[in-house]
Order: C-alpha cells, then structure tokens, then sequence
C-alpha cells in the first residue's frame, strides 16, 4: 500500500514534466501542423543553459533565464528555419526539425563534451520532504510538482482568459479562420512556439538535475513526447495533460511490480516447458513487467491510432 | 589485368584508402572503439590511455625491436557493430595486425567473430584481437578463439571476488540485483546468484531484475522497489548513464546500505555521485590507483593526469595491454608473425605497474591478475577522479583473482 | 492482350527501349568495373555498404517520394529480413540444406514481405502523421523486442553466422570481399531494376496518383489505402534483400539494425538525395556513406557537419541533390547549360572558401575546447596549427567573413544567369 | 425505363444540423439533370451523399437499382458512377497525360497489376490521347497539371472524370469562376462528353442549365421543391418564390 501511495507521487512528478513537454508540442502542433521533432532538444537546451548559469549565479537564475534563452531561441528557429521551409510542404517542414534535433545535439556535445554535467538541484532543496515505509520523497520532487502546475495553471489562465489566448484557442479548432480574420498570424505562430519551446526549456531546467544532464536526454524522451500528444489527441491541451499523467503513471506502476508472464501465461492455461534453454518461446516465459515497461506507451498509442485515430480528445484527425 | 590493378588503384585510389597505408616502421594497433556520439566518453578516455601508455611504457623506453615505435590508430567505430566491421576492415587494409577494442561485449562479440572468420580465409594476413575491456564471460568459454585475448577480469571473475568481500560482512541479510537487460547484464546476475548462494546461503536474494538498457528515463521506480524489499545491500553492473541514473535514484530515495558495482567510477560519473555517493558506492576492479602502490605509478597517473586534464585512468589495464604486447613482440622476434606473438602472449607472467602480477591464461586467454574492492571516497584520495575531490579507495584485494576458475574453451590453434 | 499490344507497338518503341535500357547496361558495366579502381578490401566493404544503403534508400522511397508516406521506423524490414536470413545461414550449415549464398536476398525479401504485409494491414490506413506514428510505434516495439526477445534476436550481441557455409554457387564459395562484391551488386542492379520498374505499373502510377491527392484517387475507383498498402508491401520485400545483403556481407545483425537511429539515417539519405526523382536516393546514400566512413577517420565532427548539411538541404533545396541536377534539365534543353559553367565558378571557389574557414573555426574552437591540456598543435588539411595562438583564428575568422562577402556579392549575378538559361531560347529579350 | 440513379428519403444532419431533409429523385438512364438551388442549399452535400463522400444519416441512394448504402467511393465509382469536384481536384505533381491514363486504370481492367508496364500499354495511350483530344488538351499533354491555367485544370478534372467510361457522371459546378468564352467551351464539352450518358450536375450559371439539362430538380433548404423540364421548372410558383426569381433577375 505504501509503495502504492508513493508511486503515485511518483508519476505524478514524471507525468506532469511529460506534460510540461508535450503541453508546448501540441500547441505548436495545433497552430502550425508541425509536429516539433526537436522539441526534447530545447528540453535539453534548457537543461545545459540552466547548468551553466547555476554554475556562475546558482540554481534560481538559471531557472528564470535559461527558459527565456531557449523560448527566444525558438522563436528565431521559427523566425529564420521554420518559416523558410513552410512553403514547401509538411513533410520538408518535419524532417527541418528532425535535422535541427541531431544539430541541436551535435552542438551541444560540441560545446559541454559528452560527459554528463554535474547540475545539481539547490542546496535548499537537498533535504527529504517525508518519507513513506523508508522510501524518502526529496523536496525538490515536491517543487517540481508545484512549479509543473503552477505552469499549467498560467497556461490555463493564458489561454482562456487573455486575449491572446482566445485568439490560440480558436486557433487550436480553426487555424484557417484565425488567419482570415486578420490575426498577424505569423507573429502568432513566433510567440507560440517560442512560449513553446520555453515550457520544454522549463521543464529541462527543473529535470536536469533529476534525470541527469547529459547529451542522450533528448533522444531518451523525445519520442515519448509524441507518444504522448498522439494518445491525448494532436491539438488538445486537456488530451496532452491526461495522456501525460496516464503515460507517467503507466511506466512508474509497470516499473515497480515485478509481475512475471509466467504468472500470466499459467493463468491461461499454457505448460511451462520442461526444458528452458530448448524452447523457442523461452523469452515469453522470463519475462518481467518492468522490462517491457518502457514499450507499454508505445503499444498504447499502436492500439489507439488503430482504434481511435483522433486519440482520447482529439477532435482534428491527426 | 592484376597489375594493371594495380596500376590504377596506386593512381586513383582516394586518399581515405590509401594516405595512411605507408608507415612501415611503426607497430600500429588500431583503437576500434565509440569516439563519437553518447559513448564517445569512454572512447576518447581509452584512447588516450593508450596514447599515452604507448609513449610512456614504450616509445620513450626505445620500441620495441630495437627500435621501432608503437603508434595508436584511432577508428571511430561509432558504437555500432557494423560501422565496426568496416572499421576492422579498414585496419586490416592498412596492414595493421593489432585491433584493440572494449567498449560493448556486443560489439567484443561482432570483432572476435570477425577476426576469426578473417583469419580463417586469409592465413597469410592474420590479425590479433587485443580485448582490453569488455567482460562477457563467454568471450573465453564458448565463443573464445585463439586470436582473441582479454586483459580484463571477466563478469564472472569480478563477482568472484566482489562476493569474498561481501561474505565478509556479518551484517548482510538481503541483496538486491539489478542490471541492464542484455548478455552483461545477465551474466552479472547469473553469477551473483550463484556465487553468493554458495557463499553465503543465509542471505537472501530479495530481487533480481533487469532493465531495459539504456532506455529508462527515471530509476525512481526501481529504488522504490528496491527499498521496500528490505535489501540492505545491492549489485549492480549498469555503466554509462544507467549507472548514474540507477546511482542517484537509490540514494534519493533513501537507501542506505552498500552498492556494489563494476563501473561507477570516472566519465562525470564520480563527480555526479560526489558527496552522495560518499561510502555506499562500492567498485570491484583491477588496477585501483589509491592507496598508491608505488611511487612509479603516483607518477604515472600525475603524468596522466597533468597531460589530460579532463581524462583519467578508468581502465588501468590499458598499460598491460601495451607492455605486454611490446614483450611478446621483442619475444616473438617480429611485429607481424601475429602467431607467434599469440604464443608468446600465451602463459606470459607480467609485473603490473599497478602492483602484483598479470598471467595470460593460455586455456582461455584470460588475464588472471589482482582484483579490489573499493569504496567512492574523498579521504586518504591521493589520485582523484573527474577533476573532483572524490576517488576509489581500495578496501580489499583477491590476489590472483579466478586463477582456478574454470573455461569450457576449447581452442582451435593454427 | 498486352504482349500483342506490345507487339504492333515495338518498332517506333524500340528508340524509347533503348533510352530505357541504355542507363542500365552503363550501371552495370560501371558496376562490373568498380572493383578495378578500388580494389583494397575496405574499399569493396564500403561500396558494398553503399550498394545495401542504396538499396535500402531506393526502398524506402518508394514509400516517401513516391507514395507519400512518411516512415520513422523502416529500418525493422531491412532489420528483420536480415535477421531471417541470418539464422537461414545457420540452418544450412547445420543441416547442409542445398541453398546456396545468391540466393539467400531472396528469402530475406520474402520474410521482408511477410513483415510489412502484417503491419501494413493497420498502419497504412491513412497516410500522415497516422502512418508516420504508427511505424515509430511499431519501429520502437520490434527494436525493443530484439533486446528481450534472445532466442530470435540474440539480445544486444545479436546473432552472426558464416557465409561460406553454404552450398557453393559453381565453385564460388564467398571467401573474399570482391566475390560477395560482384554479388551484391548483381541484386544492387536487379532490385533497382525492378524498383524502377515497379514506378512504371499501375500500382506505381496510382501510388503517384494516391500520394497528390487520394481523395480524388478513391474517386477514380482505386482504394486509396489497398495503393498504399501494396506500396508499402513491396517496399518491405525490397527492404528485406537489403536487409539480406547485410547479412551476406556483415554476417551478424544486431539491435541497431533496428532502431531508430538507422531508422532516422535512411530517412536524412533519402530526403539528401531527394525524393522527388527515383534515382535521388542512390545519390543519397552514396554520399551519406562516403561521409559516414571517410569523414569520420578524418574528424570527431563529422556528425555536427552532418546535420548542418542536412539542415542547409531542407532550407535551400528542399528537392535535394538530385532535384538540383534535375532542375537543370530545362537549361540543358535550351543548350544554355554551359553558360552556367563560369558563374557556378565563380560562386563555388568563394563558397569553399567560406565553407572551410568555418569548419576549421569549428575544429579549432573544439580542438581550444577538449583537446589534451598542453596540446596545443593541431593539423588542419595538411595545415600545423595552434589552437591557442590567434593566427589562425584571424585567418580563419577573416577568411570566413571575406569569402562571404564575395558570395553576397557574386549571387545576384549567379541568380540572373540561372534565371537567363532556364528561360526558352525563343522567349530571351 | 429503369432509373440511372434513384434516391430515396436521403437524409443527412451534421450533429443536429439537418442538411439534407428528406431527398427523393429518380434520374432516368440518358437523362443530363441539373440540380440547382441557393447557396447553402445542401447541393454540394447532396452530391458527397451520392458519391460515398459522406455516409447519410437515413434513405438510400440506388444505382442501377442497387443500394449503395455503405459502399466506399472507389466501390461506388466502379459501379460505374463518376464526379468531378467544385474545387479542381486532380493530381497537381503530375503531367496532364499522366493524370488521364491514372483515370483509365481500372476502366482498363489493370487493378493493382504490378506485372504491367503502363509505358507499353497500347490501350492506355491511346486511350488517354483519345480523352486529351477530347478535352482539347493534347497540347498540353507533358505539362505538369499544376501548371496549367485555371479552365484547363476544369477540363482536366471533367477528363478525369469522364475518362474512366462511368455511365453516371456528376459535375459539380463545372463552369464555376469562368469567364464568359471559357464557359462557353466548356459546356461544348460537356455536352460532347455526355452523348448517351448520365448526367447530373450542380450548377450556378442559369444559362448553362437551361442550355444542357433535360430535367432540373430545385434544392431549398434540404429539400426538393420542384423537378421537372426546364420550362416546367420556369413556370412553378414555387420555384419562382423561393429562388429562381431573384436569380434570374439577378442575371438580367
């Protein structure tokens, strides 16, 4: 039961970083039919600016500027990349920002090298809020999850009660219009995707520490943002958060039981062979749940394209 | 047609091919090994401590054969079995007779085999495979060959005397393993099991598992699962960021007790550990550099260490690999009879310069040779590592480490 | 009724025959003669490597460029065909089946085909992002599987076998690379052959039709998902012999056969050649080869030169490399193409200039960065250099930003002289 | 005389929007009919019912006697029932020969055939020379369709449409954004292209529809209000109320 109550808290805190991610993605995504492949590489640009100016000036600047850094430099990729490649078709426009995800990672090995970088959570935080059964909930966990939705719930605020956001929310269900009825909507499409790629600049800043700081961060997440998106539904910011928490909770609980198929495949009814080594199937028979655990997201969006094209909310066909 | 072959070929071959084909007065060894990409740490870490043994240890000390100079030829075989082969390839074109490589038993597995087939159909071509650091047990049991020989202790070899030195703790009730989910990984939780059951009967294996290797993005999960079993002490062969992630998690979530592993040790792994690491990470390996043997090695390693300031000896049998080559080499009486010098490799006894003694086992090609338990530290740290003040200090030592250890080898010699 | 057709037809066909065979006979005789010139052994194992690519890249194109479906995890046919054919080769040699070695593309293209005709049953249902997710979907779960499924994909040291146990093939028994040379490339030109071919059926011309517009496809009365679906089966039986000749030429496969980042290399090839003309990938990926092993013995940079290529590529010419010698065409139609020949001149020596003083800025910079404390010589083209001294940071830094200059500068003449050959002889003012 | 295409009780709502209220229209086998009615009537609806497009919420739509409920449109268009779109809808990226010999495929029996090459298939040249020749196109046989001038790609798309020798053919709004000759032309065409076919078209231009259709049906609001010939049609108070006086004034 313990280790229930604490895995909740678990996902909670990998699901609402996901969601910091893929809440930015599917905006892009609904403004501007691009799918962002580099969008985990501004998760791990933020994580590198955030080190170097914790390095010089601690962990609290690091956390206010490097997400502006990463939200301009969005914008200018928009500005200077996107923009240019947006009249030859979505698929050009995708493989930009496949291409722009190996550079991003290129330069950043080029500039910090390939070790993994000493970032550290603040000194203040370096404590164990509480503990449950022996396992210890550190305080940082405990900000990440107020920072996370406090940033959703600015989110929230943005897009439904500004202006703004009303003119990003129409957008989200019909961008066509949005631009017929006179929006600057290149403008629009800069400062979203530079708010964007300053909430994965965020949620590299307060993830780099946890998770590690090192040049294969955006690959190990970056695929699983899109999972995400696409479960949720392309376009839908209530998708994007239940997918998120469904995904962070999937692999946490699949992580921590070691349900074996053999269990399963007794259950229905099937003979253990004898003899191990010999049978063809012999994998099936060892495996565990955290193994496959990290897959489950994939096989789940398989499923719902299959079932659901639209995804769990979304109203657009993706 | 053949000499006009090669006719054409000398004119327009491209210089990739060709350009550095012509030093015969060196005794090349190719470094097959990641020197880009997210491996490329350990690569570049390996190169240089080859580069620098082989002006240390035997440039600088003469050559060998009176004379000739041991030169590093850098492959980058990109971490990929594939990009390996051709790598292999290309080495071989050069007329290079030495391939060393270490980073993935995988890709130990892809070279051993090739270098076996190579040597197989072309017999007046053959090339030595000098297998510096991957630990797959099998490489000298079933899938060993006479080409290959291997200059670290194996995953068995390691969690023999990892085991003596966890056998010694009274306080030892449950263990939990964990490791990545592919042969080392496997190998390193078979022989777990088996040693400590024979050792330790009483202590209880409350989980074994393993993970998806290189894919999991938080281990909070698994310390979780780790903490309410109750261990009180865990193994753990995970490298590279599976290390640290598996590293930090545990200790986040409050465990305690003792961590043993192979490779939790340099690459920004020491200085991420840091302060939280401090006496519940535990590494089993050859060659510790603290406390310092002797005076020779503090040298070595400063010597090291003033020259590459962002590197350090993470893989001390480097130095065994090129002295011993260099000695079976001046033996053998030629640099490119690689049988003979297989057979001078064969049964050598060397005096490592991290203390004791390193013998090619001839059944199996195995180094048999000291093997320590150290603890992660910043006290009595005379060489520390990653620019930090933290290092290994050995704790413990098993002399000779599975010299008895039995090999199902059964080598075919030329 | 088609082979009468043909028939009556042949006479004032048999000028186009030859305009279609002609480039092929060329390819082979090419092919045939190769090994001449390269003759080392690494040299054959890199063509072979190109040869696998091209196959691989011609493959998947007919996926991307001529079907418009957007793959992320292609690599699992070539993957899983060549793991087939892998443990087909350990069968024979158990066994002594009689199955010798050119033969073996064959299975691999068939248990290609067995794969794509088992998820092409769901994912090619739409083209689009649908399509595009599913494939990564399907591409992570096969490459996982490898990792945990042993029996099958031998876990991460994957599962090798020996070519030269096979039947011999009329005394050839593939001992050395030029043997298994002119083997692939004999299925290099049959798979490329009937890739070209497969553009010209029916199924070809309406996965042309099906990647414009599918709506008015359906409209047409073909079914826009059964086009794609064949496409995609057939891509996947070429994907298989690729996958095969791997086997044949590397005997072992691994995970990485699988993953997404073999995945991802095809997709960069492919769109790098350019997806708009059927032999784009072949330029593709005999570049992208080249660069992978040549480049890479040359500098640890390689892969940041890469992606800055790939990136320049979709910026500024979204058709690729081969969609850039296409667009000549209409200035070689109006003879007008060596008019270009000075102006291109002109802008390319700049050009190089610019290009190489900032890579050695780069190697500089990264040389300053990480290289050994008290190394500070570095050489650069044949060039000795410290990365500590501002000489050659000024050289390069000026160099750079002159040769730029001198690019703005020659463009607009270089624009008004492409603009001026492009342009029909009859209509020039 | 059985009918070419029957509809029967065709309803269809968006959501609770109902569109189409309740079509029931019998065209004849030869027979060139008009649809015709207001925008927003539920013309083009009506047609996307027809040709699979869109499924509809109740009613039937009978080819040749057999109910089409459920069919996709590749299955309807095999039947033997052939559209154009309002907006040109043809393949952009390809020649102009190209896009006819696409039209002729599976007319020509070659189905997914991957054992044929299109090239040396005397049948589909010639067929597809015939068509472009027809269209007064052949011409512009090797331009990309892309690249042709807007009443071109409208005589393309009726190409296309007719190409595969479907006896039902439905235009949708063929002469729209025309100017005066162009229309002109392309009602030469189309009356060319018809000759012992089914034609059902949707069309704005009063005078192109008083010109070509036997019989013309008046869609209001989802609804049928009047079918008939045209100067049945012309005389039915109705009609004249609810649409065909302002639209005739309008074009006087």
């Amino acid at each position: 039961m313990e280790l229930v109550v604490i895995n909740i808290i678990d996902g909670l805190v990998t699901g609402l970083l996901l969601f910091m991610l893929s809440s930015g993605l599917t905006l892009i995504f609904s403004m501007m039919g691009v799918l962002n492949f580099a969008h985990a590489s501004f998760y791990m640009l933020g994580a590198y600016f955030a080190y170097q100016i914790s390095s010089i000036t601690g962990f609290w600047m690091g956390l206010l500027i490097a997400p502006v850094i990463v939200g301009v430099g969005g914008a200018l990729v928009e500005r200077y990349g996107l923009r240019r490649v947006h009249q030859f078709g979505h698929v050009p426009e995708l493989i930009f920002t496949f291409g722009l995800a190996l550079l991003i990672e290129e330069l950043v090995q080029f500039f910090w090298g390939k070790n993994q970088m000493a970032y550290e959570s603040p000194e203040t935080l370096q404590f164990a809020a509480f503990a449950i059964g022996g396992n210890s909930v550190p305080a940082y966990k405990v900000f990440m999850i107020f920072i996370s939705v406090g940033i959703f719930l600015g989110l929230l605020y943005v897009l439904t009660r500004t202006r703004v956001g009303m003119v990003i929310q129409a957008a989200l269900s019909y961008p066509r219009t949005v631009e017929a009825l006179g929006h600057n909507v290149p403008l629009v499409f800069m400062g979203v995707f530079g708010v964007g790629t300053a909430l994965a600049g965020v949620a590299g800043v307060i993830a780099g520490p946890v998770l590690g700081t090192f040049p294969g961060m955006a690959v190990v997440l970056g695929s699983i943002v899109f999972v995400t998106i696409v479960i949720g539904g392309l376009g839908s910011l209530w998708g994007a958060l239940v997918a998120s928490l469904l995904i962070g909770w999937l692999t946490t609980f699949a992580a921590s039981y070691n349900v074996e198929f053999e269990t399963i495949l007794k259950f229905f009814g099937m003979e253990k062979p004898e003899i191990m080594s010999e049978s063809a199937l012999r994998d099936i028979w060892t495996l565990t749940l955290p193994q496959i655990g990290p897959i489950l997201p994939y096989i789940l969006m398989i499923l719902i394209l299959v079932f659901r094209p639209n995804g769990l909310f979304g109203k657009r066909d993706a | 047609m053949q000499r006009f072959t090669k006719i054409v070929a000398a004119g327009i071959v491209t210089t990739s091919m060709s350009v550095m084909a012509g030093f015969a007065d060196t005794v090349r060894i190719a470094f097959v090994d990641p020197l880009s990409g997210p491996f490329a740490t350990t690569g570049t870490n390996g190169l240089a401590e080859y580069e620098f043994a082989a002006e240390e240890l035997v440039n600088k000390k003469g050559g060998v054969l009176g004379g000739k100079q041991f030169e590093i030829v850098a492959f980058d075989n990109k971490m990929s079995g594939k990009e390996s082969l051709i790598q292999v390839q290309v080495a071989i074109d050069q007329g290079i007779k030495f391939i060393a490589q270490g980073n993935s038993s995988g890709i130990a597995h892809a070279i051993t085999d090739a270098v076996n087939k190579h040597n197989r159909r072309n017999p007046d071509n053959r090339v030595l495979f000098l297998n510096y650091s991957a630990v797959d047990p099998a490489l000298t049991n079933e899938k060993c060959n006479f080409w290959h020989f291997r200059f670290d202790a194996n995953a068995d070899i390691k969690m023999d005397a990892l085991t003596d030195v966890m056998a010694q703790n009274s306080d030892l009730k449950k263990v939990y393993l964990i490791g990545q989910d592919y042969s080392f990984g496997k190998a390193v939780a078979d022989a777990a099991v088996r040693d400590l059951t024979a050792k330790r009967p009483d202590v209880e294996i409350v989980g074994n598992e393993l993970h998806p290797i290189g894919k999991v993005k938080d281990f909070t999960p698994y310390a979780r699962k780790i903490i309410a079993s109750g261990a009180d002490a865990m193994i753990t062969g995970n490298w590279g960021a599976d290390m640290v992630g598996l590293g930090k998690a545990v200790i986040e979530a409050g465990f305690t007790g003792p961590i043993y592993t192979y490779y939790a040790a340099s690459n920004g792994i020491t200085r991420t550990f840091g302060e939280a690491g401090k006496g519940s990470i535990y590494l089993v390996a050859e060659g510790l550099q603290n406390p310092p043997v002797s005076e020779r090695m503090s040298t070595y390693v400063d010597a090291f260490n003033a020259k590459y300031p962002d590197h350090d000896i993470s893989q001390a049998r480097i130095t065994n690999v090129v002295e011993m080559l260099a000695k079976a080499i001046d033996e053998a009486g030629s640099d490119t009879d690689v049988v003979a010098i297989a057979n001078a490799l064969e049964g050598m006894t060397h005096d490592s310069i991290w203390g004791g003694k390193v013998f090619m086992r001839p059944q199996d090609h195995q180094a048999i040779q000291n093997v320590h338990v150290g603890v992660h530290t910043d006290e009595d740290m005379r060489h520390p590592l990653d620019n930090s003040t933290f290092g290994i200090l050995g704790t413990n030592t098993v002399e000779m480490a599975g010299a008895e250890s039995e090999t199902t080898c059964k080598m075919d010699r030329p | 009724m088609n082979s009468s057709n043909s028939e009556k037809a042949s006479l004032p066909q048999r000028n186009e025959f030859w305009k279609l065979v002609f480039p092929w006979v060329l390819t082979a005789l090419f092919l045939l003669f190769l090994p001449v010139i390269f003759a080392s052994n690494s040299a054959l194992t890199i063509m072979n490597q190109m040869a696998i690519t091209i196959i691989f890249a011609l493959a998947y194109n007919m996926l991307l460029g001529q079907g418009g479906m957007l793959s992320f995890g292609h690599a699992v046919y070539m993957g899983v065909g060549g793991f087939m054919c892998v443990h087909v080769m350990n069968y024979v040699e158990i066994n002594s089946a009689p199955l010798s070695l050119p033969f073996l593309p064959i299975f691999g293209g068939l248990f290609g085909l067995g794969l794509a005709t088992l998820v092409g049953t769901f994912s090619t249902r739409s083209a689009g992002t649908v399509f595009a997710m599913i494939s990564l979907g399907v591409g992570e779960l096969i490459a996982a599987c490898s990792l945990i499924i042993v029996a099958f994909f031998g876990g991460e040291e994957g599962v090798s076998a020996d070519r030269t146990y096979m039947r011999p093939f009329f005394e050839i028994e593939f001992f050395t690379q030029i043997e298994v040379y002119y083997l692939t490339s004999v299925w290099l030109l049959i798979s490329a052959l009937l890739m070209y071919l497969f553009s010209r059926t029916p199924i070809g011309r309406m996965a042309n039709a099906v990647r414009d517009n599918p709506e008015r496809a359906e409209f047409l009365g073909y079914s826009a998902r059964w086009v794609r679906y064949y496409s995609f089966c057939a891509s996947g039986f070429f994907c298989g012999i690729a996958g095969a000749l791997f086997a044949i030429n590397f005997e072992i496969l691994t995970e990485e056969n699988l993953n997404l980042a073999t995945s991802g290399s095809i997709l960069l090839v492919t769109f790098l050649g350019g997806v708009g003309v059927f032999f784009g990938p072949i330029i593709g990926a005999v570049l992208f080869t080249l660069l992978q092993t040549v480049l890479g013995l040359y500098t640890e940079l390689w892969q940041l030169y890469l992606g800055a290529l790939f990136l320049a590529t979709v910026m500024f010419f979204p058709q690729g490399f081969a969609g850039v010698l296409v667009s000549h065409a209409p200035a070689a139609r109006n003879g007008r193409l060596g008019s270009l020949f000075i102006p291109y001149v002109k802008m390319a020596a700049p050009s190089a200039v610019c290009l190489w003083s900032v890579a050695g800025l780069a190697e500089l910079l990264f040389h300053a960065r990480h290289a050994a404390l008290g190394e500070e010589e570095m050489v650069y083209f044949g060039i000795n250099m410290l990365s500590t001294s501002v000489i050659p940071w000024t050289v390069f830094g000026g160099l750079a930003v002159i040769s730029f200059g001198i690019c703005r500068t020659v463009a607009p003449s270089v624009l008004e002289a492409w603009d001026k050959a492009i342009t029909p002889k009859g209509m020039a003012q | 005389m059985s009918a070419a295409l029957k509809l029967e009780g065709l309803t269809k709502s968006f959501g609770k929007t109902a569109v189409i209220m309740g079509v029931d229209l019998e065209i004849a086998k030869g027979e060139r009919h008009a649809i015709i009615g207001p925008n927003g009537a539920g013309k083009s609806t009506l047609f996307n019912l027809i040709t699979g497009r869109f499924p509809q919420s109740s009613g039937a739509v009978y080819l040749h006697g057999r109910n089409l409920l459920g069919l996709a449109p590749y299955q309807i268009n095999r039947l033997g029932l052939s559209r154009s779109f309002q907006i040109t809808n043809i393949f952009l990226r390809m020649s102009v020969f190209e896009n006819v010999r696409c039209a002729l495929l599976w007319s020509k029996g070659y189905k997914y055939s991957f054992w044929h090459m299109v090239g040396r298939a005397r049948d589909l040249s010639e067929g597809a020379e015939a068509i472009l020749e027809d269209i007064n196109l052949i011409e512009r046989r090797d331009a990309p369709a892309g690249m042709l001038s807007y009443a071109e790609q409208r005589a393309l798309e009726i190409g296309i449409t007719i190409a595969g020798g479907a006896d039902v053919i439905m235009l949708d709004e063929p002469t729209a954004g025309m100017s005066h000759s162009e229309t002109e032309y392309i009602v030469g065409l189309i009356r060319k292209v018809s000759e012992n076919k089914t034609l059902v078209m949707v069309e704005h231009d009063m005078g192109v529809v008083f010109g070509l259709a036997d019989r013309i049906s008046v869609l209001v609001y989802g609804e049928i209000i009047a079918t008939g010939t045209p100067e049945e049609v012309r005389a039915n108070p109705k009609v004249q109320e609810a649409y065909l006086g302002t639209a005739l004034e309008a074009e006087h």
